[in-house]
């Protein structure tokens, strides 16, 4: 009974985790420039591709998430270059619909270079299952849930503690007011795409081993990540990783106890009902609307 | 004036997409169409299957074609989706005016063309695993893998022979699933086999870890078999191991594909399933009729494709051959004189089997053809 | 802006001569399914375009009707005319429930609310396979009505032509009523439009169950057409397709959403031929549309006209 | 009400909302009553136990320094806000928690301090828009265009450029209002409020950003409104048009009444002096 809980609770804190990640990228991409990037998704399959595809070419592993990582935050600079900074007065579906063309096009582009195909990729220390208390964990759910960890921790004290950081949140804040105090809000936009890109793609390379990667890995992680952004109230990072986390654990638990078949559908239900409550969020900024 | 511009654009689109039809009326060739699941959760079925067909039709033409006619294959890829495949199989009938169809890599595409090519009147070689297919008999439907039901009973013997009863069932909600659960569940009542776990999966799902932990739990079950293709099982046997559940697990002829191996890694050793003689080739006695005929296909695939021949390579190739075969007997391509030389077909010696079709039997197998397999060391090994 | 006359007789003489060039019933095919999507897109522009309320998850109203329809007929034998309007009565009273709680919502917040119900929706026609077959979907029987089965592409296309027209009609009557410009008005300021007396909530819910319910009559019509259906015809991609077809025709323009959907319709089609290549095509040719039309086609080539004239 | 019944009461009730006709000035009760009103917003107290009473058919003003509350009074009189204490009676009745639009159609009718145009709507839509009480407002004869509502429609539009005209915006009639410029978009607000015909029109800074001759013009606009029975309640910065066209004044600071009475008693009250006047200098 207990050993049925704790394997559901374990893998729905493993996906959530991923789920956290990509939340985070939807936070920062918002913080910075108001718009919902429904590319991000995309990143974690750029990781994920890149990761599997050059270790079966025999490229090491670390040089593999490099070369993903790099890849990614190519490809986020550049939508945030050519299209997000042209399109700044477009309103909010004309956004939407310019990152999902980015989307359709990154997907394409992968298609051309990697195939179409299911890849594997080894999982990081073997597949020996680790027996707690009558679950099993794989090793490389400690992988996803040790480099999330760190990324999440860093992300903080990037935002909290350095100087580059905090122009960022000051941006978020009051955009016209950093501009005066000599922010290069333009960079602003270009940094946070860089940074969400490069926390989807190692993402994107640590959970490949659990999930295969393939070039439409990346559409339901994005919409959870997104989801997770959302339930923590849009904007909020640490909102969106705890977001992330619940909607992972929920999506396990209902999974096991509930239905199998539903398991997608857990996020969206949550996600409604948090927002016929909370319009915000479960950490949104609650406000009055200004006349 | 954007009215006009808008009838312009209209009219343009229109012009274009007839040219592009219109352009391709050179010679008299002779049409093949395909629908194939290229891309989604049945790739490394359709993949395969498209390069098979390209390749020979490649071959068919450079030695000068089918009775002096060059073939003109015409691919499409539905996805995986139905309703796409409904949709190609529309346009190869209609815009691409095709004198036979091989292709439907999974059930659901085939069922969904099928109610088509019966109005149409085109003779339709489907590379789909189930059952519903061929029974009953529709008229310009013939199939060229094993069925469902055959797979059913191949692991159920298998089973009977170890002294196994008890089968925990995780069948995928895919049409190939659907229907091989339906055959299970039947076949099993006949073999003197109890189910005691019935739980699905779904075609794309990435963890398939608590439908598993439930069959963990269940006490009762002494094997495990999965009913899907594609990469679903290959999530599967990947969360099997990981949960550590030591039962036999049985999959179907549904992965019978090194990409099956190759995904699952290391969780696929001692897996074992039905399948054609393709993949173990070399491991048949030489007194097999198939030897030959299976030896020179993985030679020309290996040498021109690439990888290892799957069983879905072989049932692309065994489609078109029937095709191209009868269309030989029928002296051209008449479609309703193809059909009835399809359904002729004796003697075929096919990378699945020896095909014996006939008005009642549009698949032509024998359960003979019909190999169980155990990867071991990353590959298959024969095991009876 | 054009008026409504020109709109309509330009759009019925398009309609009558199209035929004339589209000579096989591939080509027909397409017209057809671009109609389908048009019809659906003049709709969901009422609701994004004019009223300004994102939905990312309206395919599942269409595909919704499709499935009511596909399972009346097919399962309950009921006539296809009957089915179709229990199909369009149950996605109406469905969107009327979840309607006034998710258009509270703005932006973003509404925009992930839709997908969510969506989603949902497609969910569930995806697992509930013993009523609709699950992700393979069902056959489904031709539409007859009166005796008179609508069967063979000629056929569907005048009777597609016909619905786009009486949608692009309906459409145009309503954006220039008191209704529409209210409509329209609680999408430039909700506040202003509620102090002048508009009840802003209860036309939020009157286009949203609007177009709902249009998209499930042309998804049951569509089932017919088709004769098979499977979940995708209502999932998260055929609902980001819709509003693309909205937002590229160009938002607020009835004839905008016609035009993005015959060429949204069309263009994969085209792009077949690119191979490999398709959907790098069409990411960039939304992308860059998008970037350098931000109001999209119909409106931005609207507005260069104008200027030019001016000049 | 529940949605289902507000919604059918927008689409299929179009005369019975309608406004109560220009009422009979000076007569009955105050035509707005505000008692012991307060709103809080986490933690701060934007309006505080504020009390007064607007009579018929005079132009009644509010003044009072940045922050003091002015638009927050406004927002809840005209039920965008929700009050946290006390209520409000319009024409006898208590109105707090009433959703605007059931305001407007008993009468109430309001301009903003930052423009709530319909950019999205030609300007003379904007004022059709105002309208809106008085038309078809029902789905299936928009849908259908039913000739009776094309009718109204068409009178309406007639009505719509008379009242451009009486504001002054007779060369805007064709325009779309996202070209207008301000000091026009300022008149189309409160041409827009003036179709709703309300007994009651709250104005938020209509001269705010305006130059001298505009502002006059407003001015003058205003006093021809009143003249008409129309109740003016009038939020301004522009001491000089306050005190020229008031009747009334109500000062307030921190959300609390400061002082209240005619023009002369108003400037004259040295907490007001203090309070505002002061940092006028």
């Amino acid at each position: 009974m207990f050993a049925e809980f704790l394997q559901y609770l374990l893998s729905g804190i493993t996906i959530g985790a991923i789920y956290a990640l990509a939340g985070l990228g939807f936070s920062i991409i918002y913080n910075a420039s108001h718009v919902i990037n429904f590319a991000q998704g995309e990143f974690i399959m750029i990781g994920g591709m890149s990761a599997a595809t050059l270790t079966a070419a025999g490229v090491p592993l670390p040089l593999a998430m490099l070369f993903g990582l790099a890849a990614a935050m190519l490809g986020g600079v550049l939508i945030a270059k050519f299209t997000i900074e042209r399109a700044r007065n477009a309103s909010v579906v004309t956004l939407i619909i310019i990152t999902i063309g980015a989307s359709i096009f990154l997907r394409g582009l992968a298609e051309v270079v990697w195939g179409k195909e299911f890849h594997r990729l080894a999982a990081f220390s073997g597949d020996d299952p680790i027996a707690v208390m009558g679950a099993a964990v794989l090793p490389q759910s400690l992988w996803v849930l040790g480099v999330a960890l760190v990324l999440i921790a860093a992300t903080g004290f990037f935002f909290n503690r350095t100087l580059a950081g905090k122009a960022m949140l000051a941006t978020s804040h009051n955009r016209l007011a950093a501009q005066l105090v000599g922010i290069n809000v333009r960079g602003v936009v270009l940094v946070a795409f860089a940074l969400s890109a490069a926390l989807g793609a190692v993402g994107g390379a640590v959970v490949a081993p659990i999930t295969f990667s393939y070039t439409e890995m990346g559409i339901m992680l994005g919409l959870k990540g997104f989801t997770a952004a959302v339930l923590g109230g849009l904007g909020n990072g640490a909102g969106a990783v705890v977001g992330g986390l619940l909607v992972g654990i929920a999506e396990a638990l209902g999974a096991g106890y509930i239905s199998s078949a539903y398991k997608d559908a857990i996020a969206f239900v949550i996600i409604l009902l948090v927002l016929m409550f909370l319009p915000n969020g479960l950490f949104g900024k609650r406000g009055t609307e200004r006349v | 004036m954007a009215n006009r511009l808008f009838t312009s654009l209209m009219a343009a689109g229109a012009l274009a997409l007839g040219l592009a039809a219109g352009a391709a009326q050179a010679a008299d060739p002779i049409r093949i169409g395909s629908f194939l699941s290229v891309t989604g959760p049945a790739s490394f079925l359709g993949e395969p299957e498209k390069k098979v067909l390209e390749l020979y039709v490649d071959r068919i033409n450079k030695a000068g074609g089918v009775d002096g006619r060059p073939i003109r294959l015409t691919v499409y890829d539905d996805g995986g989706d139905a309703a796409k495949a409904a949709g190609f199989a529309k346009r190869l009938i209609d815009s691409d005016k095709v004198d036979v169809i091989v292709g439907g890599t999974t059930t659901a595409a085939t069922m969904a063309a099928v109610p088509l090519v019966e109005r149409a009147e085109v003779p339709f070689i489907s590379l789909a695993g189930a059952v519903v297919i061929v029974e009953p008999v529709k008229p310009w439907v013939f199939k060229t893998p094993h069925t469902d039901r055959m797979a059913a009973e191949k692991v159920m013997a298998d089973m009977t022979k170890r002294g196994l009863s008890r089968l925990a069932l995780l069948s995928e909600d895919s049409g190939f699933g659907k229907s091989g659960r339906a055959e299970t569940l039947k076949v099993a009542k006949d073999m003197g086999i109890t189910v005691v776990a019935d739980e699905t999966y779904g075609a794309k799902d990435t963890d398939v870890t608590p439908q598993l932990t439930k069959i963990r739990s269940n006490k009762e079950a002494q094997a495990v078999l999965v009913f899907g293709l594609g990469q679903g099982p290959a999530m599967v046997t990947k969360n099997y191991r990981q949960l550590a559940i030591e039962l036999p697990i049985y999959q179907s002829h549904g992965v019978a594909s090194m990409e099956f191996i190759r995904l699952a890694g290391g969780a696929a050793e001692n897996v074992r399933l039905p399948a054609a003689g393709l993949v173990v080739a070399d491991q048949l006695p030489d007194s097999d009729p198939q030897k030959r005929v299976v030896a020179e296909f993985s030679k020309l695939y290996i040498d021109h494709i690439g990888g290892e021949p799957s069983t879905f390579a072989g049932h692309a190739y065994d489609g078109l051959m029937l095709a191209v075969e009868a269309i030989r007997r029928a002296g051209g391509t008449d479609r309703a004189r193809v059909r009835d030389e399809i359904e002729k077909t004796k003697g075929y010696i096919g990378t699945g089997g020896v095909v014996n079709m006939s008005p009642t039997d549009h698949m032509g197998l024998g359960l003979d053809a019909f190999h169980m397999v155990e990867i071991k060391q990353g590959t298959w090994k024969l095991v009876d | 802006m054009l008026g409504r006359v020109p709109v309509l007789v330009g759009l019925a003489a398009v309609i009558a001569v199209l035929p004339l060039v589209l000579t096989n019933n591939f080509l027909l095919n397409v017209a057809i399914i671009a109609g389908f999507n048009a019809v659906v897109c003049v709709g969901l522009n009422l609701l994004i375009g004019y009223a300004g309320q994102i939905s990312l998850g309206h395919a599942a109203f269409f595909g919704l009707g499709a499935y009511v329809s596909a399972v009346l007929v097919g399962t309950h034998g009921w006539p296809p005319l009957p089915a179709l309007l229990a199909g369009a009565a149950f996605v109406g009273v469905l969107a009327f429930a979840v309607a006034k709680p998710i258009l509270r919502l703005k932006g973003h917040y509404l925009a992930m609310a839709t997908l969510g119900i969506g989603i949902i929706i497609s969910i569930v026609l995806r697992t509930e396979t013993d009523i609709t077959g699950g992700p393979d979907g069902m056959v489904v029987v031709p539409f007859e009505v009166f005796g008179i089965e609508v069967a063979g592409e000629s056929m569907w296309y005048w009777v597609v032509g016909a619905l786009l027209l009486l949608a692009v009609w309906l459409s145009l009557n309503l954006i220039e009523s008191p209704a529409g410009r209210a409509m329209r008005a609680l999408h430039g300021s909700e506040v202003a439009a509620e102090t002048l007396g508009v009840d802003t909530t209860g036309y939020k819910v009157m286009v949203f169950v609007l177009s709902a319910v249009l998209a499930s009559v042309m998804g049951s019509l569509f089932a017919h057409y088709l004769g098979f259906i499977t979940p995708s015809a209502g999932d998260f991609f055929k609902s980001i397709e819709l509003v693309t077809m909205v937002v590229f025709g160009g938002m607020a323009s009835t004839l905008g959403a016609v035009v993005g959907a015959v060429i949204l319709t069309v263009l994969p089609q085209f792009l077949t031929a690119f191979q490999d290549y398709q959907h790098m095509v069409l990411g960039a040719i939304l992308m860059f549309t998008m970037v350098f039309m931000p109001r999209g086609l119909l409106p931005t080539l609207e507005g260069l006209i104008t200027a030019r004239r001016r000049a | 009400m529940s949605t289902a019944a507000r919604a059918r009461a927008a689409m299929t009730e179009p005369d019975a909302a309608s406004p109560v006709p220009p009422a009979a000035a000076h007569a009955g009760p105050p035509i707005l009553a505000v008692e012991a009103l307060s709103k809080e917003f986490g933690g701060v107290h934007a309006i505080e136990d504020l009390s007064f009473t607007v009579s018929r058919g005079r132009i009644h003003s509010i003044i009072g320094p940045n922050g003091a509350g002015k638009t927050t009074l406004f927002n809840l009189v005209t039920g965008v806000y929700t009050p946290s204490a006390g209520r409000v009676l319009f024409d006898g009745q208590p109105v707090s928690g009433l959703a605007p639009y059931k305001l407007a159609a008993r009468g109430m009718s309001r301009t903003f301090q930052n423009l709530q145009i319909f950019f999205n709507m030609s300007a003379i839509e904007n004022v059709m828009v105002g309208r809106h009480l008085h038309l078809d407002r029902r789905l299936l004869p928009a849908l259908f265009r039913f000739p009776s509502l094309v009718r109204k429609d068409r009178e309406a539009k007639e009505r719509a450029a008379e009242l451009m005209r009486e504001v002054g915006l007779g060369r805007y009639i064709d325009a779309e209002s996202a070209a207008m410029p301000y000091g026009a978009l300022k008149r189309l607000e409160i041409a827009r409020a003036l179709a709703a015909e309300p007994v009651l029109l709250l104005l938020d800074e209509p001269a705010a950003g305006l130059n001298a001759t505009e502002s006059r013009e407003i001015d003058e606009l205003i006093k021809l409104v009143a003249g008409r029975g129309v109740t003016i309640i009038l939020v301004e910065h522009d001491m000089k048009m306050v005190m020229g066209i008031s009747d009334h004044i109500l000062a307030l600071n921190y959300g609390r009444k400061l002082a209240e009475g005619t023009p002369a008693e108003v400037a004259a009250n040295p907490d007001v002096v203090a309070a505002y006047l002061g940092t006028l200098d």
